[in-house]
């Protein structure tokens, strides 16, 4: 019962998840029976009382108040169950344990990006160590998002101005989707990323690969990653320019003047979008990348000339 | 059976079975009205609520920047106005048309000098740069008052609701005076009397509530 | 039988756009609010259709990602405000309360006619609002997003807040219509259920509304003059901006389903030619569910960042309102129980209703439980629960008073067979729509989204198929009312064999004023046992019950039509 | 209930006399205003205001000797304001009770450590990037 995916739920992620399935599949059956009690009660009513003369007309039904008192006592003691139930797997669900490793996540149109207390970053990857729970500090940068890891059952909105937070503990290494489920803009369903879960040591050793300090290009390159929902590295077209070849190039912009993509002017670009727009595009680039530090700056210019 | 409305009086409508049940219908749709009016205000009272008890400190400073006397004299000038459309009424009910006329132009000078007020209240305030949003700038002094030091953290929300809710009310104020202006030329003319008096009354209604509002606005802004 | 020149009724007593535009007469109202509300329907649907299409496939199938948003939008705004808000209560609540509550007109026919044309403002407010400015993220105006985006905004606010004022109005009227205008003998035990839902209905508009006003004004001012109550950029709180949105939303969504419930009381009773049973709590839990409804609306924000104390209270007043609503299907189901149904298209309608609103009420009641609502908010379980109660519950049932008025609103039968049929293919194509939708929402496939993992793609394609089949349904529909409009067979004064009182004291179509004489009610609104004597002949009904015959109960009160009441 | 035809003519003297408590009220709650009550500040103000307003309901509006309907009406309709506020004020004021949000804002945490520090609050270091 809700130990594996069915057509219904995704795969239980966590020991918690397996929780909220349970819960989930005694509401739907309870409901299940109900409503087939319901459904044939109805048809069989509409077959056996089916009018037989025009100028039959039947006495009213003496009404049962012992019925009566059943479909209101019997429900009220279901969902009384139901919400108890759900009161306690909720409270589980929003309290992290103190001990709990923590992530801080920023989320901006149309990005996440995770950082670690030892100094590493990443952006469409969370990594996290199986078997230890994790606690993400999360704050958005702009709008409002959500955090959602469907196989964790983890859900939480994400706000400017104040630290939400989900926890979990994955239960077995893998891939998970996160999602965003609040409506943030254009490519909002391109908000995605996915949670890496891998072995203590394997984490450890990730960690300290990521908390050395990178070439420019490469930094730039992981950087870039928050980039990709609207701007291709190959050519193909998307919601933005392209970056491939556009280093060293004139650019047209929609003011009808031509600019020349060098250092200052992608630079600006990151910093404050709407300066310049290029001609054939809408003025939607979100302004959170201007909190870039000059080092993740500096490293994606160096990336996107790279990119020939 | 004869139609219910031959023998009514010109004023009721054919589809009323007669005077009494017209003015009671007309009646409880202006307390319905009333009501929506007060759910209305109610949002901006519970911002009020919501932001007071998050920060009383920045409340309990920034309501001194609001002057208590001018305030006051405009509760008592909305309350004057209130017991004059009451007595207007009272008037009319026994017959008194030319009791009727001098309390409604009455109340209309009322509400004209509580609008003539508050206009001087919001010039001060938006000459000090109290005019929350990307302008919000408290500098100058006058009265003793030096507004450099109402730049406090959520001073401009205290701002916002003070403008929103006492611009909202100005707003009601001044739809009264239309109101008013409308019956007073309607009872100039004879309109009303002891026997058919509803708009009377429901703009009496609506003054009362917007005067009740401000009953409220008046110490939640200016004193505590 | 009629008193009134023959052949002249309230469709044909006048002539000309004049006679049209500046009538009071709610019955001309009522019609044009039909009009007025249908082309919204089909402008929301029209866009159902192009955003189901474009989900046909991930990645872009017919749009980019930010027309596919604005669709979404626009399609939402339009039904949700221009739609399903007035579509019973002033479309089938203008033409039948008045006649149902045996009154000549509602108690304020210019404020009526107001409503009408501040109703018509609004709209074209929002549709210029859509077609001139960017507005994205659905019908919710979640701060800071609706403020970071366009001016727009400003207009799509401004119009809500008029449509609003219309909504208040048409409430308004309708309360003390029901209070102060019934006819004689017609005490409370006797009202029709449908005029109790309305009246349940008009409370929650007069007491909801508002605060949606003040809502969308703070998020004009937001937008205009950066006021800062709800921009957490400037120290305010997009949390309370969810409060005040749904202190109005959710009591809205009984704006939407009240009616429903009065619809579907009426037809109860009337195809099983039987009174409803538990008449009592079926009426008075239409209003105690206006009131509970004001009591649960932060069920909407279990993961927004509310505090988990208000969480656990909105949760458990949740299942106090699921309760009463349960009992009342149950009430409706047991109303065929020994009586004598007639499967009529409309009767099809109220059966498909008890069906489609049952699964969305279950799903509701998983939606309040706490746990799995984290998992499950914002996902498709969330779109296809509010089609199932929005569209399985007050669409259905809207189509259902649509096919048991009409004959009255315009003296036309439709084809029996053809509503037939487009009555399966409505029941078939809506499962077929959003079914699919439960379950890819429970695998995690969050709402609002243009793109999506291709392991969601055989659902969304059913979901697709579904919407045409949901659209034939409804487009056959359109074609045989209209064509009934042309070449239908004239209708009877009581083709359904109905007891209230605008089947049983009044021509088809109605008179001009109604009644000529005002009716006197003699017994309840389903109490058939009382009224044999219609039946007697065996056929349809085809005369007036003027009379009465002595077979009726004697009115129980005094006939005061403005008696005080609570 | 109401009177003969339900139009209760409310006497002159009885207005004389709610104005002149109305006027006395509104001079009590400035002058309470003036002396520091601490906690008692915003009850006494709003039952001060809550009088007034009761006046001006029961006798200038007269639903002292109204159709019982109205006052039912008016009932309701203050209910639903408490409703509004509490429900409310049940989320606010328990804002972060488990772990899954913060009670205080990134702006007021920011704004403590900087008055910790003895520095001068200033709002314009927080930066929100959002146009």
């Amino acid at each position: 019962m809700g130990d594996n995916g069915s057509v219904w739920l995704p795969d239980p992620g966590t020991t918690l998840a397996g929780e909220v399935d349970s819960l989930f599949w005694f509401v739907f059956w309870v409901s299940t029976v109900i409503f087939a009690m319901v459904v044939l009660a109805k048809v069989y009513f509409m077959v056996k009382y089916k009018r037989t003369s025009e100028s039959d007309v039947p006495e009213p039904v003496e009404e049962s108040k012992a019925l009566e008192a059943i479909w209101i006592v019997v429900p009220t003691i279901l969902v009384l169950i139901v919400f108890t139930w759900g009161f306690d797997v909720f409270v589980k669900l929003y309290s992290a344990p103190p001990d709990s490793y923590e992530i801080n996540v920023r989320a901006q149109q149309w990005s996440w990006e995770f950082s670690y207390n030892e100094g590493a970053t990443s952006y469409t990857e969370l990594y996290v160590p199986v078997g230890r729970p994790v606690k993400l500090n999360m704050t958005s940068a702009d709008v409002l998002h959500s955090f959602f890891v469907p196989a964790f059952r983890v859900k939480h909105d994400v706000i400017p101005n104040r630290y939400t937070s989900v926890w979990f503990q994955a239960e077995e290494a893998g891939e998970y989707t996160i999602h965003c489920t609040e409506y943030c803009g254009t490519q909002h369903s391109g908000m995605n990323a996915t949670v890496v879960a891998v072995s203590e040591e394997d984490f450890a050793a990730w960690i300290a690969e990521q908390s050395q300090d990178l070439p420019p290009a490469i930094l730039g390159q992981q950087v870039f990653a928050q980039c990709q929902a609207c701007h291709s590295v190959d050519g193909s077209a998307g919601i933005g320019p392209t970056m491939q070849g556009l280093y060293g190039t004139e650019r047209p912009l929609t003011d009808g003047s031509i600019v020349l993509a060098d250092d200052d002017y992608l630079l600006e670009s990151i910093i404050n979008p709407m300066a310049k727009i290029a001609e054939g595009y809408q003025p939607i680039m979100p302004a959170g990348f201007s909190a870039l530090s000059q080092k993740q700056l500096d490293g994606l210019v160096a990336y996107i000339k790279t990119l020939e | 059976m004869a139609n219910p409305h031959t023998n009514q009086p010109a004023h009721v409508k054919h589809y009323f079975v007669s005077s009494e049940q017209q003015f009671d219908a007309a009646k409880m749709g202006m307390w319905l009205f009333l009501v929506t009016e007060i759910l209305l205000f109610s949002g901006m009272f519970v911002a009020y609520t919501i932001y007071r008890s998050w920060h009383p400190e920045t409340w309990m400073a920034l309501s001194t920047a609001l002057d208590w006397k001018l305030g006051g004299l405009n509760t008592l000038v909305l309350l004057a106005s209130s017991f004059t459309v009451a007595m207007g009424i009272n008037q009319i009910q026994r017959g008194n048309q030319k009791g009727l006329l001098l309390n409604l132009v009455l109340t209309f000078v009322f509400a004209g000098i509580f609008l003539v007020v508050k206009y001087f209240e919001y010039s001060a305030k938006i000459e000090h740069g109290l005019l929350p949003g990307a302008s919000f700038d408290p500098h100058g002094v006058s009265h003793g008052f030096d507004y450099a030091t109402y730049n406090v953290p959520y001073g401009p929300q205290f701002f916002s609701i003070y403008f929103v809710m006492t611009g909202i009310h100005g707003f009601h104020v001044l739809v009264g005076m239309g109101l008013f202006a409308w019956i007073t030329w309607k009872a100039k003319n004879g309109a009303f009397s002891a026997d058919y008096y509803t708009p009377v009354e429901n703009c009496g209604l609506y003054w009362h509530l917007v005067d009740i509002i401000w009953i409220f606005l008046f110490p939640l802004l200016y004193l505590i | 039988m009629s008193h009134s020149a023959p052949g002249l009724n309230y469709l044909n007593h006048a002539k000309g756009f004049k006679s049209w535009a500046l009538t009071l007469d709610h019955k001309r109202i009522g019609i044009m609010y039909m009009v007025a509300v249908s082309l919204a329907f089909l402008a929301g649907g029209i866009l159902a259709i192009l955003v189901r299409l474009e989900l046909l496939g991930p990645g872009e199938t017919i749009m980019g990602p930010d027309t596919y948003n604005q669709s979404f939008t626009l399609h939402a705004v339009l039904m949700v405000f221009a739609f399903i808000i007035p579509a019973v209560p002033a479309v089938m609540g203008n033409f039948v309360l008045p006649i149902q509550l045996g009154a000549k007109d509602v108690a304020f026919p210019r404020l009526n006619l107001a409503s009408l044309y501040i109703y018509l403002i609004g709209a074209v407010i929002v549709m210029f609002a859509l077609v001139n400015g960017r507005i994205d993220g659905g019908w919710t105006f979640y701060a800071p997003y609706s403020t970071s985006i366009g001016n727009g905004i400003l207009f799509v606010t401004a119009g809500v807040f008029v449509m609003g004022f219309s909504s208040i109005l048409t409430g308004l009227n309708f309360i003390v219509t029901v209070h102060k205008m019934r006819a004689p003998g017609l005490t409370w035990n006797r009202l029709p259920l449908f005029i109790w839902s309305i009246y349940a209905t008009s409370i929650v508009q007069v007491l909801a509304t508002p605060v949606i006003g003040i809502t969308v004004l703070l998020l004009f001012l937001e937008k205009a003059f950066s006021i800062g109550i709800f921009d957490p950029a400037l120290g305010g709180d997009p949390v309370l901006f969810q409060h005040f949105f749904w202190f109005y939303s959710h009591p809205a969504v009984y704006i939407m389903i009240l009616p429903a419930f009065g619809v579907i009381s009426d037809l109860m009773g009337t195809f099983s030619r039987h009174q409803v049973s538990g008449y009592k709590f079926v009426a008075l839990s239409s209003v105690a569910i206006a009131f509970l409804g004001f009591l649960v609306w932060g069920h909407h924000m279990f993961v927004s960042g509310q505090s988990a104390v208000s969480s656990v209270v909105l949760s458990l007043i949740t299942y106090l309102i699921g309760i009463p609503t349960g009992v009342k299907v149950i009430n409706w189901v047991q109303t065929m129980y020994r009586g004598s149904v007639q499967l009529k298209s409309p009767m099809l309608y109220a059966i498909m209703f008890l069906f489609t609103f049952s699964i969305g009420g279950f799903t509701g009641i998983m939606l309040g439980v706490l746990a799995i609502d984290v998992h499950l908010h914002d996902t498709y379980f969330v779109v296809a629960h509010f089609h199932y109660v929005m569209m399985g519950g007050n669409v259905i049932a809207a189509l259902g008073g649509l096919h048991y008025w009409w004959p009255k609103m315009f003296g036309k039968m439709y084809n029996e067979t053809l509503a037939k049929i487009a009555a399966f293919l409505v029941f078939f194509g809506f499962n077929l729509t959003f079914f699919p939708q439960f379950i890819m929402g429970a695998q995690g496939m969050p709402r609002r989204y243009y793109d999506y993992l291709p392991q969601y793609e055989f659902y969304h394609e059913l979901s697709t198929y579904g919407s045409w089949v949901l659209a034939a349904g409804l487009f056959l529909i359109m074609f045989y009312m209209i064509a009934s409009l042309i070449n239908g067979k004239k209708a009877g004064l009581n083709p359904w064999g109905a007891l209230t009182l605008e089947w049983t004291h009044t021509t088809t179509p109605p008179d001009h004023h109604n009644f000529h004489d005002t009716p006197v009610v003699t017994r309840g609104a389903y109490d058939f046992h009382l009224a044999k004597h219609l039946f007697e002949y065996g056929g349809e009904v085809t005369e007036l019950d003027l009379g009465g015959d002595g077979t009726a109960a004697a009115p129980e009160e005094a006939p005061v039509p403005n008696e005080p009441v609570a | 209930m109401s009177q003969d035809h339900g139009h209760h003519i409310v006497p002159v003297k009885m207005l004389l006399a709610v104005i002149g408590i109305l006027v006395f009220l509104t001079i009590l709650t400035v002058a309470l205003a003036q002396v520091e009550l601490g906690i008692f500040e915003v009850p006494v103000a709003l039952s001060i205001a809550l009088t007034k307003a009761g006046f001006v309901v029961m006798i200038f509006m007269a639903l002292k000797w109204d159709n019982k309907v109205n006052a039912t009406i008016l009932a309701v309709g203050v209910l639903c304001v408490l409703i509004f506020i509490s429900f409310i004020l049940i989320d606010t004021e328990f804002r972060g009770d488990l772990s899954n949000t913060t009670e205080a804002t990134i702006m007021d945490e920011q704004r403590m450590e900087q008055t910790l520090d003895g520095r001068e609050p200033d709002r314009s270091d927080i930066s929100f990037n959002r146009q």
